[in-house]
């Protein structure tokens, strides 16, 4: 049985009892690491099953083994009985699983349309592809989902949350008997989360499996039957949602209580202003926008997507270009208007986008850490390393970032040791302001307390910090201030103590 | 080297070996090994005095040039401009020399022009953003046109300066001058690359551009001096050439920067950036001359002057790629 | 361009050069020179004498240049072509390469002149003797040898296999020393590129291996002088050396001339004077005259400071004395040439 | 499917709109500029027979440059092109001397450029080996095994086929140059396959994001080994023109050929970081260089006024570019 979303009446009736995709004894070893070891996964057609786990737990991997983009060790997979041979994206695909990755997998260069259809273009006489047919295909498949973007829109040139519909979108466009979401909420606003949850329930309702992969609690009890955990590698356990709550989740997770995910330990902060903003805008997006920030405080900007917190983030360390405004760190303008000057000022940004903006992979760890601060380490002009390593080792530590030694290349870090090493690169430069964008994005719950942990202690250090979030209980959970865009401006600066998520949504909307 | 460390990182240091010698590198070194091994078999002259010399002075040229190169390529840019701007400097610089009678105002101008040159790519491809292999390649054309603009004929050597000649033809004890020049430009390079942070400024650049802008150091300048270096590397190179010859010839270094570049690469320098060494550079600059050397010591056909390198860059690419895939699997 | 007018230029181009070529009633308006590598001395020396003749006759004369690239030199051609010159004058990238250039005047009514090298369907070309050159050269550093080198000769040929032209040179070279030193031998025949720096590279590495050569022969002056500064870069003196150069296509043999001892024999080619005669030959095709197939540019090798016969030299500047070099009688036939390489 | 048929998307504005992006436009208004320059400074320029001539001789360049655009496109580089044409015009010219037959002259050299593409293509996609190393590396070794074989002699085309010869001198209606007609059938149908065949989708997915295309189910190896053994085919196909045009096997033929056709490739679009660009851009950069230097030439311009000009443009050309696309995506 096999369901496309587009013609939906080609479906049958669900057929419960018979597992859709049956994993067994599944074993997968990297070079020094075994990422799962023999672990089961029965997805049920017509079920919403919840696989969560820590990052390094082996959620990614076994799902990439699904894909075909790795291929296993041991074990067998299985559909609907018949044993499957995955060796590569294309037999996975030709079975019906479709994967929806955390990371876009769109070409940006494409028009919607054209990457709703890209696993297979339909064609006319002759093989030519049928543009036609691929529009109006694309338009009537937004059009049943209620998801609203123009299908002739060049992809690239959509907002990320969109461009995760667009995904999703594509999952659907094709006979589907399995369907595996990846983190699919980690940049979607509310309203599209809610959009997104109702399709599921339609996917599932049209006897299709879906696997619903996240680190959020919350909407695994909305959305999940059945919940499975991994932990290193190893399965933990499968349950009805029903016989969880959130601490048994966790327990499972992590392996222990975590009391509180938002440790605060930091004090009141000071009256001092670190930051200051004035009257900013840039070409593109930002208009008059202006705030301070205190020393040992957090200032978190909240607003849906394209809202424009990363862009503000950027123009005020001074790496995107401004029109007007001017921006003050302790009290000394920003000017020339560049990371160089912000950076000697006491200024800088932890990215959103470690890959193409925090990271050199192909460098070992130490040099990542040091590469902000490297002039401590120098003596006329001569780097010394000794030092450096040592300073190294002593935030690999601190912050128990694991790797196997300070020389791995930094790619091969799992997420949240990445974020940390990052955060490293800036303490030991040392900063007045630092802003953070999403420091969380992508980091599972266990990494993710970590990195609140360290964001508490830089502030109780004396650091402003501005951080820009997209989640409200990162929000409410860190920030001593909350300030709200919407649409490139600044509509609400407002205490913790005094903000509500339905102010804070209402600003957002502007 | 860096690059041991990088490809060291999952695997513990086992010998001194490895930590002198990085992936690549191992294989080049065993490589050129190989080759002086048998070619000295075939011909005893190769390991003649006289034959050494003439090699290490070929070995000169190119490596001065390598050397800013590799720094380029470090940082993920390249430049085609190299032979052109070897055949201009070396006019001018002979035209200076001619009309000023100083070795110091001729070696100040050949440096001026190819810093020039270099300045002039590297504002090109860091200001409006050109593609450097694109950017040279206009440069090139421009440079090829532009020396005949400067002058139809070779320009001769009209001051008979004796410094001047010993430029190329110069020894210091038994070394030839030329060769002691490559070896403390090579020398300032590596140290450059490896033990300050200028070095690993331009290592992070290739690597990660916007990473390091993030973090405060200005990318571009970055660039710019790696462009500006190898044009001075250049300036050098040409003027040790114009003196060998005893002209500035506007013909020369035709098909020059091919055989920095695949040098530099042969090397272990990745063209993405990030990666590679000078150590490695070396390496490719020696086996590179060893084998035209070898070739004409043989009395083989000089054709396979080209065929040899070509050969020995993709085969020494694919160890490369197998022993990494041998170390991770 | 009328009658009168045509005459008068006749007769004072008749008057001022005594080897002029008989004069026709008239004149081509337009001569398309497509060069082979104007960038080099040599031709920029064949287009100076060109112009100087076409300047005489009132023709008016256009050079494009090939670069080296044969498929550029078609292109070129076909642009004349299309442009209406009256008159093609040609010097091949390759001798092979321009057949279907010629194919292709024929069809257009264009005659075609060739400069430098033969080619299959030719009607005339223009060209010294390249064997004849290389062996009056021979002769004399055979001279030399038994002179000076105690009647040794071993020879370091820095030639270019590229060019048949070239090789008949050397072998021109060869032969014609070994008619005063019949033990000559070349222990080195090397491949120079017919550039300074290639020439250079090669040679060092040829030195090292075997440096027991007293005479360096140079299929052009760059060859030489390669060879030369390889000899010198090695730490050499130049006492029991001889250099032989080919061409004096620049400046560069006078200065060596001048300056480097070993430096003895040009054989000189005299471009100007190739050039001169392709335009009498051009004139001559557009008439429909009769021409031979291969008409001879004299040639002539200088022992010396005999050069100063021919050019006259200020420092930056050389200039050709037309009435001495009008007087060399070239040979009515080369001894060798290409034809004679391909059996 | 009732809702398919509500075809929201009118494709005439998107098209204009796409047109506007793709910088085709600013590449032809680039082209007619030329164009009217020389035909008002250049004497004879604007005539049927130079126009046609510029086509004849851009045949070469367009052909090869349709392969390196798919190349780059794929993401990859193949600067061995130049060495090819000289490579493949060996067994042509021998086995037509030997045969009398023109076909099986081609047959001939395809298979050579088949055997070199599929070379290219192995080391690059399968083994892993960056293809800017692997086509220099092709290239030397190419170059040096013609000048051994030919001991850097060109081949004469004795045979001297009518048909050979029309592929040089002949003219469609006695217009437009065969060579011209091939080239461009053969834009037209890799334009064709490049915009509306899955598999020219599928070049450009590979080389916009090979990740998200094998995560889409294609073999981006597979993909990417194909794209240079078109390549060294379409690369083939000009060696033939060339060796028509020059009427001989030339050992150096094709020096510096790659430079000028991966100029070309750039200058009309065709990002060297894969995925971007189009056929049609490249197709208006050869034209403008090509007649660009028939210009030059017409105006009597010595080469190195044409290379410093040339340089000039090419470097003006792509900064421009860079700048406009940089402003459209902001920043």
């Amino acid at each position: 049985m096999s369901v496309d979303f587009l013609h939906p009446g080609e479906g049958t009736a669900v057929d419960t009892g018979v597992p859709a995709l049956e994993m067994r004894g599944i074993d997968k070893r990297f070079p020094g690491v075994v990422a799962l070891d023999n672990v089961d996964l029965t997805l049920e057609p017509g079920k919403i099953h919840a696989l969560m786990g820590e990052n390094g737990a082996g959620k990614s991997t076994l799902i990439k083994i699904m894909a075909g983009v790795y291929g296993k060790d041991a074990g067998t997979i299985r559909m609907r009985g018949r044993e499957l041979d995955i060796k590569s994206p294309r037999d996975s695909l030709k079975e019906g699983i479709k994967v929806v990755f955390q990371e876009i997998a769109l070409i940006s260069e494409f028009t919607v349309a054209e990457n709703i259809f890209l696993e297979g273009y339909p064609t006319g006489k002759g093989g030519s592809i049928d543009w036609r047919k691929i529009r109006a295909d694309s338009a009537a498949l937004f059009n049943r989902i209620g998801f609203n973007v123009d299908p002739a829109a060049r992809t690239g040139s959509l907002p990320v949350s969109q461009q995760q519909m667009v995904e999703i979108a594509r999952a659907l466009a094709h006979e589907a008997r399995v369907v595996v979401m990846d983190e699919p909420t980690s940049s979607l606003t509310p309203n599209e989360i809610s959009l997104l949850f109702t399709v599921i329930r339609r996917l599932a309702a049209l006897g299709i499996a879906v696997l619903y992969v996240s680190h959020k609690l919350d909407e695994v009890f909305e959305i999940a039957d059945t919940v499975t955990v991994l932990r290193d590698g190893r399965h933990v356990s499968t349950r009805p949602i029903g016989e969880h709550t959130n601490d048994t989740l966790i327990q499972d997770m992590i392996g222990r209580r975590i009391e509180s995910l938002f440790p605060r330990k930091r004090g009141t902060p000071g009256s001092k202003v670190a930051l200051s903003v004035q009257g900013l805008s840039t070409a593109k997006k930002l208009k008059d926008v202006s705030f301070e920030a205190n020393a040992g405080e957090v200032l978190g900007f909240f607003g849906l997507m394209g809202a424009g917190r990363t862009e503000l983030a950027k123009a005020i360390v001074g790496f995107d270009p401004i029109t007007s405004g001017t921006i003050s760190v302790d009290g000394r303008g920003l000017l020339p208007h560049d990371t160089h000057t912000g950076v000697r000022l006491g200024i800088g940004l932890l990215t959103e986008d470690r890959k193409s903006e925090g990271l050199m992979g192909e460098l070992p760890v130490y040099q990542n850490a040091s590469l902000a601060s490297l002039g401590a380490f120098a003596r006329m002009g001569f780097i010394d390393k000794a030092g450096e390593r040592k300073a190294v080792q002593d935030y690999v530590d601190r912050f128990r970032i694991k790797t196997p030694s300070l020389f791995q290349q930094i790619k091969n870090l799992s997420g949240g040791n990445q974020q940390k090493v990052l955060i490293s690169r800036w303490l030991m430069r040392g900063l007045k302001v630092i802003v953070v964008d999403e420091p969380t994005r992508g980091i599972d719950v266990g990494a993710k307390s970590e990195i609140f942990a360290l964001i508490d202690r830089l502030a109780g250090e004396g650091l402003a910090v501005v951080m820009m979030t997209s989640e409200m209980p990162e929000l409410l959970g860190l920030a001593d201030r909350i300030a709200v865009m919407c649409e490139g401006r600044l509509t609400a600066i407002m205490s913790r103590d005094d903000a509500t998520q339905e102010k804070i949504l209402n600003a957002a909307i502007g | 080297m860096e690059m041991s460390e990088l490809t060291q990182s999952s695997a513990p240091r086992r010998f001194l070996g490895g930590q002198l010698l990085g992936s690549s590198q191992l294989v080049l070194g065993i490589i050129l090994a190989v080759l002086c091994i048998a070619i000295s078999i075939a011909a005893p002259q190769f390991y003649s005095e006289a034959n050494i010399i003439a090699i290490l002075r070929q070995c000169a040229l190119v490596l001065i040039v390598a050397s800013g190169m590799t720094m380029l390529i470090i940082t993920a840019e390249v430049d085609l401009s190299v032979g052109a701007s070897l055949a201009f400097v070396g006019c001018i610089g002979m035209a200076v020399l001619n009309s000023t009678h100083s070795l110091a105002l001729g070696m100040l101008a050949a440096l001026a022009f190819a810093g020039g040159v270099g300045l002039f790519n590297g504002l090109v491809v860091t200001r409006l953003k050109v593609n450097s292999l694109i950017a040279t390649i206009g440069t090139m054309m421009m440079l090829q046109g532009g020396v005949y603009l400067f002058t139809r004929e070779a320009v001769q050597n009209h001051h008979r300066l004796i410094s001047f000649t010993d430029l190329g033809a110069g020894y210091i004890g038994a070394i030839p001058l030329p060769v002691v020049i490559a070896v403390v430009i090579f020398a300032i390079a590596a140290v450059t690359l490896r033990f300050t942070t200028l070095g690993r400024y331009l290592y992070a650049v290739g690597a990660n551009e916007r990473a390091v802008r993030l973090s405060g150091v200005r990318s571009e300048r970055l660039k710019l001096f790696a462009f500006v270096v190898t044009g001075l590397c250049v300036g050098v190179a040409g003027m040790i050439l114009s003196s060998l010859m005893n002209a500035g010839q506007p013909t020369a270094g035709r098909g020059f920067e091919l055989t920095v570049i695949a040098a530099v690469i042969l090397g272990g320098t990745s063209l993405l950036g990030g990666r590679g060494s000078l150590f490695g550079t070396l390496l490719g600059v020696l086996v590179m001359k060893v084998i035209d050397n070898g070739i004409i010591i043989l009395g083989w056909n000089q054709d396979l002057q080209m065929v040899v390198p070509g050969v020995v860059i993709i085969l020494a690419t694919y160890l490369d790629i197998i022993r990494n895939r041998a170390n991770v699997g | 361009m009328n009658w009168s007018k045509s005459i008068l230029f006749a007769s004072a181009a008749a008057l001022a050069l005594s080897a002029a070529a008989a004069q026709a009633e008239n004149m081509p308006k337009r001569i398309g020179y497509v060069t082979n590598y104007a960038t080099h001395e040599w031709y920029q020396n064949v287009i100076k004498g060109m112009q100087s003749r076409a300047k005489e006759l009132g023709i008016e004369l256009e050079v494009q240049d090939a670069n080296l690239d044969i498929a550029k030199q078609v292109s070129a051609a076909e642009d004349f072509m299309a442009k209406g010159v009256d008159v093609l004058i040609v010097t091949p990238v390759n001798e092979e390469g321009v057949v279907p250039l010629l194919r292709q005047a024929k069809s257009n009514d264009v005659p075609v002149v060739l400069e430098g090298n033969p080619v299959k369907g030719m009607t005339t070309m223009v060209a010294i003797c390249d064997y004849d050159t290389g062996y009056t050269a021979g002769v004399e550093a055979g001279k030399y040898a038994k002179e000076k080198l105690g009647g040794k000769a071993q020879v370091m040929n820095v030639g270019l296999p590229l060019l048949s032209a070239t090789v008949l040179r050397s072998q021109g070279f060869m032969d014609g020393l070994k008619t005063i030193v019949p033990d000559a031998v070349m222990v080195h025949d090397l491949d120079g590129g017919g550039n300074p720096d290639r020439a250079l590279e090669v040679s060092a590495a040829a030195l090292a291996k075997n440096a027991d050569i007293n005479i360096i022969y140079g299929i052009n002056d760059s060859s030489s002088l390669g060879g030369l500064q390889a000899w010198k870069a090695a730490g050499k003196s130049q006492d029991n050396l001889l250099t032989v150069g080919t061409g004096g296509e620049g400046l560069a043999f006078i200065n060596a001339i001048q300056n480097e001892p070993s430096y003895r024999i040009e054989a000189a080619m005299f471009p100007e004077k190739e050039g001169y005669t392709a335009i009498d030959a051009a004139v001559k095709l557009f008439n429909g005259e009769e021409v031979p197939e291969h008409i001879v540019s004299p040639t002539a090798p200088m022992n010396g400071d005999d050069w100063k016969k021919y050019y006259d030299y200020d420092g930056a500047v050389r200039t050709i004395k037309w009435d001495a070099v009008n007087a060399l009688q070239p040979p009515e036939t080369c001894m060798k040439t290409s034809a004679d390489l391909k059996k | 499917m009732s809702l398919a048929s509500t075809d929201t998307m009118k494709a005439g504005p998107s098209m204009l709109a796409r047109l506007f992006a793709r910088q085709e436009l600013a590449l032809l208004l680039c082209l007619i500029l030329v164009i009217a320059f020389f035909s008002f400074t250049a004497e004879n320029f604007f005539s049927v027979r130079n126009m046609t001539n510029v086509l004849g001789q851009a045949s070469l360049a367009l052909t090869a440059g349709i392969g390196c655009a798919i190349v780059f496109i794929s993401g990859e580089v193949d600067i061995s092109i130049g060495s090819l044409l000289a490579t493949i015009a060996l067994p042509l010219i021998i086995i037509m001397n030997d045969t009398n037959s023109l076909l099986l002259g081609v047959g001939g050299a395809l298979l050579f450029g088949l055997i070199i593409g599929v070379v290219n293509g192995y080391l690059t996609a399968y083994a892993g080996i960056n293809s800017l190393i692997v086509t220099l590396g092709t290239m030397f070794i190419m170059r040096g095994g013609v000048y051994l074989y030919t001991g850097q002699r060109a081949i004469p085309d004795d045979a001297a086929l009518d048909s050979f010869i029309a592929l040089s001198d002949g003219r469609l209606f006695n217009v437009v140059p065969y060579s011209a007609v091939i080239a461009i059938v053969l834009l037209v149908v890799f334009a064709y396959m490049m915009q509306h065949r899955p598999f020219g989708r599928q070049i450009y997915a590979v080389g916009g994001n090979p990740e998200v295309a094998r995560l889409a189910g294609y073999d981006v190896r597979r993909v990417k080994f194909i794209c240079f053994v078109i390549s060294a085919l379409l690369a083939t196909v000009a060696g033939i023109i060339l060796a028509a045009r020059v009427g001989s096997a030339q050992h150096t033929a094709g020096l510096n050929f790659e430079f000028q056709v991966v100029a070309a490739t750039v200058l009309g679009g065709v990002s060297l970081a894969g995925g971007i660009g189009s056929l049609t851009g490249m197709a208006l950069g050869v034209l403008i260089l090509q007649f660009l230097s028939n210009g030059l030439r017409g105006l009597g311009l010595p080469t190195e006024w044409q290379l410093v000009i040339t340089g000039m443009i090419i470097i003006a050309a792509v900064a421009f570019d860079e700048a406009k696309r940089r402003r459209i995506v902001g920043g």
